[in-house]
């Protein structure tokens, strides 16, 4: 038998445990929190990314672009604010692809690492969780991939969207096949149901009724769906003039693949995500060929950037860096970073709310296109590009103006891509 | 065979049961009464359907046909918890003792539920359950973990569980089946003296010494069906049980434990 | 033919072909579970390395084709989870039930991430010359691989099912099964049946890893999903009821395939692919409340 | 029984305490506790049917979501104050418990366990083809950026379920519970009406997480199905519980801290997988280690770090 002795001294020992772990996790924290606080030559930005879980693909991608901006600006010697010179720095930590954990990290650099710059998490979910504490904390925060216009239906003041809204997405799709001869007339759309891509498909709808094509076929589809066959099956029975994918990498792989196992054929295809990326490519091969998509930025866009100079640069910058061609992913979050430089620059201060007011003001032209923003914090001013991808490379086909390549169109048969 | 008629008014009576587990005819049109205060012995080779009878009797098995009356009252749709606060309860003959509650617990789960369970108050069923457990003899084991008992304890505890719900009639399964001599002794007592305290009580049993010794009326099942009822010492000397129950080559032997 | 019919046949056959594939990932599932009831979270993280290790070798110098790279997948996850059996699962296997599965979420969690220290988060893909290409029956498209993974998760189903009831091997796991201490006294050695039955529900996710590799993007993530749908399989076909598993992963295809098309029910506006997992579910909650024993079972008393 | 009533004490005592410290913290601390207050209500409320019941439900989570879009539609469209929509959260979860508990609930361990996760996740899809609630965009609430008022709603209702717990224990409810978690046959011929208690625990359980899911849903202001259905919120609550010991009063709230500190040291400072990674393999080893949880050590077992007893307790769960 054990005493009553023996169990209270196996208590004290679990409550000293338990306190002595509460005191090592806060000392820890502490320990881990950045010097940059003290040390005034180093500007810290803070990100809350997905290195795990779901989105941690388009994290990766994210992160490439944060870092790629960071390196130049600090070869190049820094940021100049108000005649001084300061080193940058970015302080990541992993949200596990969950929004709740998002607004956990984001307070956590604000609160806890002094951060007084925030970058956004990847994607529309997490962005409008971690805009609830910037704003609450009066931190500005520059979002490079939240598209989802709800973000800034809230009247808030601290978020600032660098990329054009997500009802826009393929709308520029459609503005192109109004050019192409014959015209096409018929559109099938497949939405994921979720909050982006759910705005990317009322974009087209909208568009679609204002401009003479008709909608033979809507359908919505669950986001972590794994067999889209049937589908593809609904929409070959429509023969649609167009098909336009509004989802994620994946889906746009799924339905490639339906489409060829059941030879669905369509004048044209595009996707909201997915064509732009790297992995497109790789995983279709030839198929891939012709297949275009809505796309925040092409490296064939002439924009002139006070910093890279321009997207060719850029783009040919990142590519030695990375080995690979940026995406848009890549280029938007490069973009998000320069953005508060210029805004920091303009306004000569490091004080957040000085920041802001300088970011609601700015209206610059950078590699990655116009970056202004109106009263709710959204870049309306940019326009999207369309890709198309042809012989195994991404190719501007649209705007007109900044296209190197005309369409491919129709869409030639499988097989024969 | 026709209802074994006893009295006028029998605590429990059974009426023609039938049960069916698939093909398999396991009671075959049974019926039995039980008089108030009896203690009635139910024996028969394994698989006679005794258990069955039990679990028909107690609600937790379905019948396909026929009738349990209790008091007058068929019990044919009552859920086995609502038979259990009538004041009909029953142990089982694998045991079944909440393991991880201790002994004084299991005991008092009986008596906050049993017959006059929701009408007793938290204190006063804990007491109840201590008298069980001293009158079972288990009082010395009450604050031990139920899975720590011997399985003579445990055999115990699960007639003092029964006891607990302060039964009218208790359906007992085997409880002395691996018990010593000694202890089957003990068993014998308590059976005595809780049927002395006013409870009906029917009792499977294969420990052939205890069913002669407590049993005041024997019922033989074979196969299915009721083949012969009566005095112990009758039943037992009669040559078709004695054919069914112990097999042919034990013909004109004693039957003993 | 009518284009309705066509319809209507079209939508079945993808039902029916998409069953392969859950099939084949409820198998080994299906078979640790009613076999050692231990309900194995990690049999999706199995299914990933399975995928992985036939992207390997199909982008390695042999170019094996996937599809023939499938017993060296399984002899693969054969051994790991033969390993994983005997190192940490079976510390556990007597504990409750919850334990064990705590421990195979808790292997799932970090072999994902493992995979994702290692392979990154890239998006791969096995793309194979008969990719997409497709034979028709009449007026519908059947695809190669689709077809071929059904075909193979049916000779899979078979093969087990050989093993199990013609084997001494396949018996001694049965007999196991149905009484752990009865085996015992029979001289069966528990704990190397236990680990057979979990190396070749290893074995049998490395498989499905393979069928799966041809079909879906490779990432460290992928098997999360095939694990719900193997969950529901299993007990659409009925714990352990090795031809279940077949049954219930073409049921569940089809039930989703029908769900999913909207055009199939004019007029019944609540149809449609947004609405293909509640109808799946709500199917499966009455099969379970039911039919508890399977579609394919039967009752047991 | 003694110690492990007094642990309950101390863990009341502790969080009485906790009450006093937001002025203390940073928003990043308030933050963290506000999060584990809320685990760790959900492991408390899992407790009390997979714990003490022995039903093992993966269908918790549908009551968070439930509470959570409940909470938000009565905000949003219906314009209730706060303390309206939480009171409307608890009880609507509370009636779809009853009405699916009686049906799902006569089933057993492993079907029980599917038609649960079933539930979970048929929940989910049917609340994302919903115009009402927004489909996959999923809702947006008021923004009340007073984070000290959701740390003392969670710490409260923390509290309450381990009280709620602590009487329920040592009520005829409790032993009702224990009874059909060690034997339902057994516990039926005794006279407990199974099917009633047993929906009765998981309307309390259910009751419990929609008040910590609608208490979510205002606090981050945004909610979304695959956020609040998120299984990954239900099989944390069962490590949790199962962690601190299922079945004990506070066990789900010490294996909640547990956890909660694990991942607040690992994960946080790193952007490598290797924290997932490290998460996973400790949890592989608390679990060969400890495989009835931390509680029975507490209370009068022999300590963690007895190797002769963790050996004996090994021999005994292999085969």
């Amino acid at each position: 038998m054990r005493t009553a002795r023996d169990r209270h001294h196996r208590l004290f020992a679990f409550l000293s445990g338990i306190t002595a772990a509460s005191i090592l996790c806060i000392a820890g924290a502490a320990a881990v929190a950045p010097p940059a606080a003290a040390d005034d030559n180093v500007i810290t930005f803070g990100a809350a990314l997905s290195t795990t879980g779901r989105d941690s693909r388009e994290g990766a991608l994210t992160k490439e672009g944060y870092d790629f901006w960071k390196d130049y600006v600090n070869s190049q010697g820094g940021i100049k604010i108000a005649g001084k010179l300061y080193k940058v720095d970015i302080k990541y930590y992993d949200d596990g692809s969950d929004a709740a954990t998002s607004a956990k990290l984001v307070e956590r650099l604000i609160t806890q690492d002094n951060v007084k710059f925030i970058l956004a998490p990847y994607g529309s979910s997490a962005t409008f969780a971690a805009s609830a504490i910037t704003e609450k904390y009066q931190v500005p925060m520059v979002d490079p991939n939240g598209a989802a216009e709800a973000i800034f239906n809230r009247g808030f003041h601290y978020t600032f969207a660098i990329l054009s809204p997500a009802k826009k997405y393929l709308q520029g799709i459609l503005e192109l096949a109004m050019t192409l001869k014959p015209r096409p007339a018929s559109v099938a759309v497949l939405a994921a149901n979720d909050k982006f891509s759910l705005e990317v498909a009322e974009g087209i709808s909208d568009f679609v009724t204002k401009n003479g094509f008709t909608e033979v076929f809507y359908s919505e589809y669950p986001p972590d769906t794994k067999d889209v066959a049937t589908l593809l099956t609904q929409v070959k029975a429509k023969n649609p003039d167009i098909i336009l994918g509004s989802g994620h990498l994946q889906d746009s792989l799924l339905i490639m693949r339906a489409a060829k196992d059941q030879s669905v054929t369509s004048k044209v295809i595009g996707f909201s995500v997915g064509p732009s990326t790297p992995d497109f490519i790789t995983s279709l091969g030839p198929d891939a060929n012709g297949v275009m998509g809505g796309a925040q930025w092409t490296t064939t866009l002439n924009y002139i950037d006070p910093l890279f100079g321009n997207a060719e640069r850029y783009a040919k910058l990142f590519e030695a860096k990375y080995h690979h061609i940026p995406d848009y992913h890549n280029a938007e979050s490069t973009a998000a970073p320069e953005t508060f430089q210029f805004a920091m620059e303009k306004a000569g201060s490091l004080d957040p709310a000085k920041v802001r007011d300088a970011l609601a003001a700015l209206d610059v032209e950078t590699f990655y296109g116009r970056i202004k923003f109106d009263s709710r914090g959204v870049n309306i001013y940019k326009p999207m590009a369309v890709e198309q991808i042809q012989n195994g490379t991404h190719m501007t086909v649209w705007p007109a103006d900044a296209a190197n390549a005309s369409a491919v169109y129709p869409l030639k048969a499988w097989g024969q891509r | 065979m026709s209802a074994v008629a006893v009295a006028s008014r029998p605590a429990l009576s059974a009426r023609d049961i039938v049960v069916r587990f698939g093909g398999l005819v396991a009671l075959d049109g049974v019926s039995l009464e039980v008089a108030p205060r009896e203690i009635l012995g139910l024996i028969g080779p394994n698989g006679a359907g005794k258990t069955t009878l039990l679990s028909v009797m107690s609600g937790t098995l379905r019948h396909n046909a026929g009738a349990v009356l209790v008091g007058g009252r068929d019990l044919t749709h009552i859920p086995p918890y609502e038979i259990a606060r009538l004041g009909l309860a029953r142990t089982f003959q694998v045991v079944k003792p909440f393991a991880n509650l201790t002994v004084r617990e299991n005991a008092a789960v009986g008596a906050l539920f049993g017959r006059h369970g929701l009408r007793r108050s938290f204190a006063a069923a804990f007491a109840a359950a201590d008298a069980v457990l001293e009158r079972s003899g288990l009082a010395a084991h009450a604050d031990r973990q139920a899975s720590d008992l011997t399985l003579a304890d445990r055999k115990r505890l699960e007639i003092a569980k029964a006891l607990a719900t302060d039964p009218e009639i208790l359906l007992l399964d085997e409880v002395m089946a691996g018990l010593t001599p000694a202890e089957i002794d003990q068993a014998m007592n308590l059976l005595r003296s809780v049927n002395a305290g006013g409870v009906t009580l029917i009792v499977v049993e294969h420990v052939m010494k205890a069913i002669m010794g407590v049993s005041q009326r024997v019922v033989v099942l074979d196969r299915g069906k009721l083949i012969a009822h009566g005095k112990p010492a009758d039943v037992v000397a009669n040559p078709l049980v004695i054919e069914a129950y112990l097999g042919k080559r034990y013909r004109g032997g004693s039957p003993g434990a | 033919m009518g284009t309705a019919l066509t319809l209507y046949l079209q939508v079945l056959v993808n039902g029916l072909l998409a069953g392969g594939i859950y099939a084949a990932a409820a198998l080994g599932f299906s078979l640790v579970w009613g076999i050692m009831n231990v309900i194995n979270i990690a049999h999706g993280a199995f299914i990933m390395l399975g995928a992985y290790a036939s992207y390997w070798l199909f982008v390695g110098p042999m170019h094996l084709d996937p599809f023939l790279s499938i017993p060296l997948a399984m002899a693969v996850m054969f051994v790991l989870a033969y390993a994983t059996q005997r190192l940490l699962v079976n510390q556990v296997v007597r504990a409750p039930l919850l334990t064990t599965f705590l421990l195979t979420f808790a292997l799932s969690i970090f072999i994902t991430n493992l995979a994702q220290v290692f392979w990154l988060s890239d998006i791969r893909s096995v793309t194979t010359a008969y990719s997409g290409s497709s034979f028709a029956l009449g007026p519908i498209t059947v695809p190669w691989i689709k077809f071929w993974t059904l075909a193979i998760a049916a000779l899979l189903t078979l093969a087990l099912q050989t093993f199990m009831t013609r084997t001494k091997l396949g018996r001694a796991i049965r007999a196991t099964s149905m009484d752990v201490d009865a085996a015992r006294l029979a001289g069966v050695d528990v704990a190397r049946i236990y680990a057979l039955t979990f190396g070749i529900g290893g074995a049998l996710a490395g498989a499905a890893g393979s069928l799966a590799s041809v079909s879906y993007a490779i990432t460290p993530t992928m098997g999360d999903s095939f694990v719900v749908r193997a969950f529901i399989v299993a007990v659409l076909g009925g714990l352990g009821n090795v031809n279940g598993a077949l049954v219930g992963g073409i049921v569940y295809g089809i039930v989703e395939s029908f769900g999913a098309c909207g055009s199939c029910f004019p007029g019944v506006h609540f149809l449609g692919e947004g609405f293909k997992d509640v109808i799946a579910l709500v199917v499966l909650l009455l099969i379970i409340l039911f039919r508890p024993y399977g579609l394919v079972g039967k009752a047991t008393a | 029984m003694a110690a492990r009533r007094r642990v309950t004490y101390v863990i009341l005592g502790l969080l009485a305490l906790a009450a006093l410290l937001p002025p203390h913290l940073n928003g990043y601390w308030v933050h963290v506790l506000t999060l584990f207050f809320m685990m760790a209500s959900l492991a408390q409320a899992w407790n009390l049917i997979g714990g003490y019941t022995g039903y093992v439900s993966f269908g918790n989570v549908a009551f968070f979501g439930t509470g959570a879009y409940a909470c938000a539609y009565t905000m949003t469209e219906m314009h209730w104050p706060f303390w309206g929509a939480f009171i409307a959260a608890i009880v609507v979860a509370a009636l779809f418990a009853t009405i699916l508990g009686t049906p799902i609930l006569r089933l057993r361990g492993h079907y029980f366990a599917i038609a649960t996760l079933s539930l979970a996740i048929g929940t989910q899809a049917l609340v994302q083809q919903l115009p009402p609630l927004g489909k996959g965009s999923g809702m947006t609430l008021p923004l009340n950026s007073d984070f000290h008022f959701f740390y003392w709603v969670m710490l409260a209702i923390l509290g309450a379920s381990i009280v709620v717990t602590m009487f329920i224990a040592r009520s005829r409810f409790g032993y009702a519970l224990s009874a059909i978690r060690e034997n339902e046959e057994a516990a039926a011929v005794l006279g407990i009406n199974a099917a009633v208690a047993k929906v009765g625990a998981w309307t309390v359980s259910a009751g419990i997480t929609a008040a910590a899911g609608a208490t979510f849903a205002y606090w981050t202001s945004f909610i979304d199905p695959p956020t609040v259905f998120d299984l990954n919120f239900n099989v944390l609550m069962i490590i949790m519980a199962m962690l601190g010991g299922a079945a004990s009063v506070a066990g789900p709230t010490i294996g909640s801290f547990i956890i909660s500190a694990i991942g607040e040291a690992l994960g946080a400072q790193s952007v490598s997988p290797w924290h997932a990674v490290v998460l996973g393999g400790i949890i592989v080893v608390i679990v060969i280690l400890l495989p009835r949880g931390i509680m029975p050590y507490l209370a009068g077992g022999p300590p963690v770090w007895n190797l002769q007893m963790v050996r004996r307790q090994l021999r005994a769960s292999r085969v």
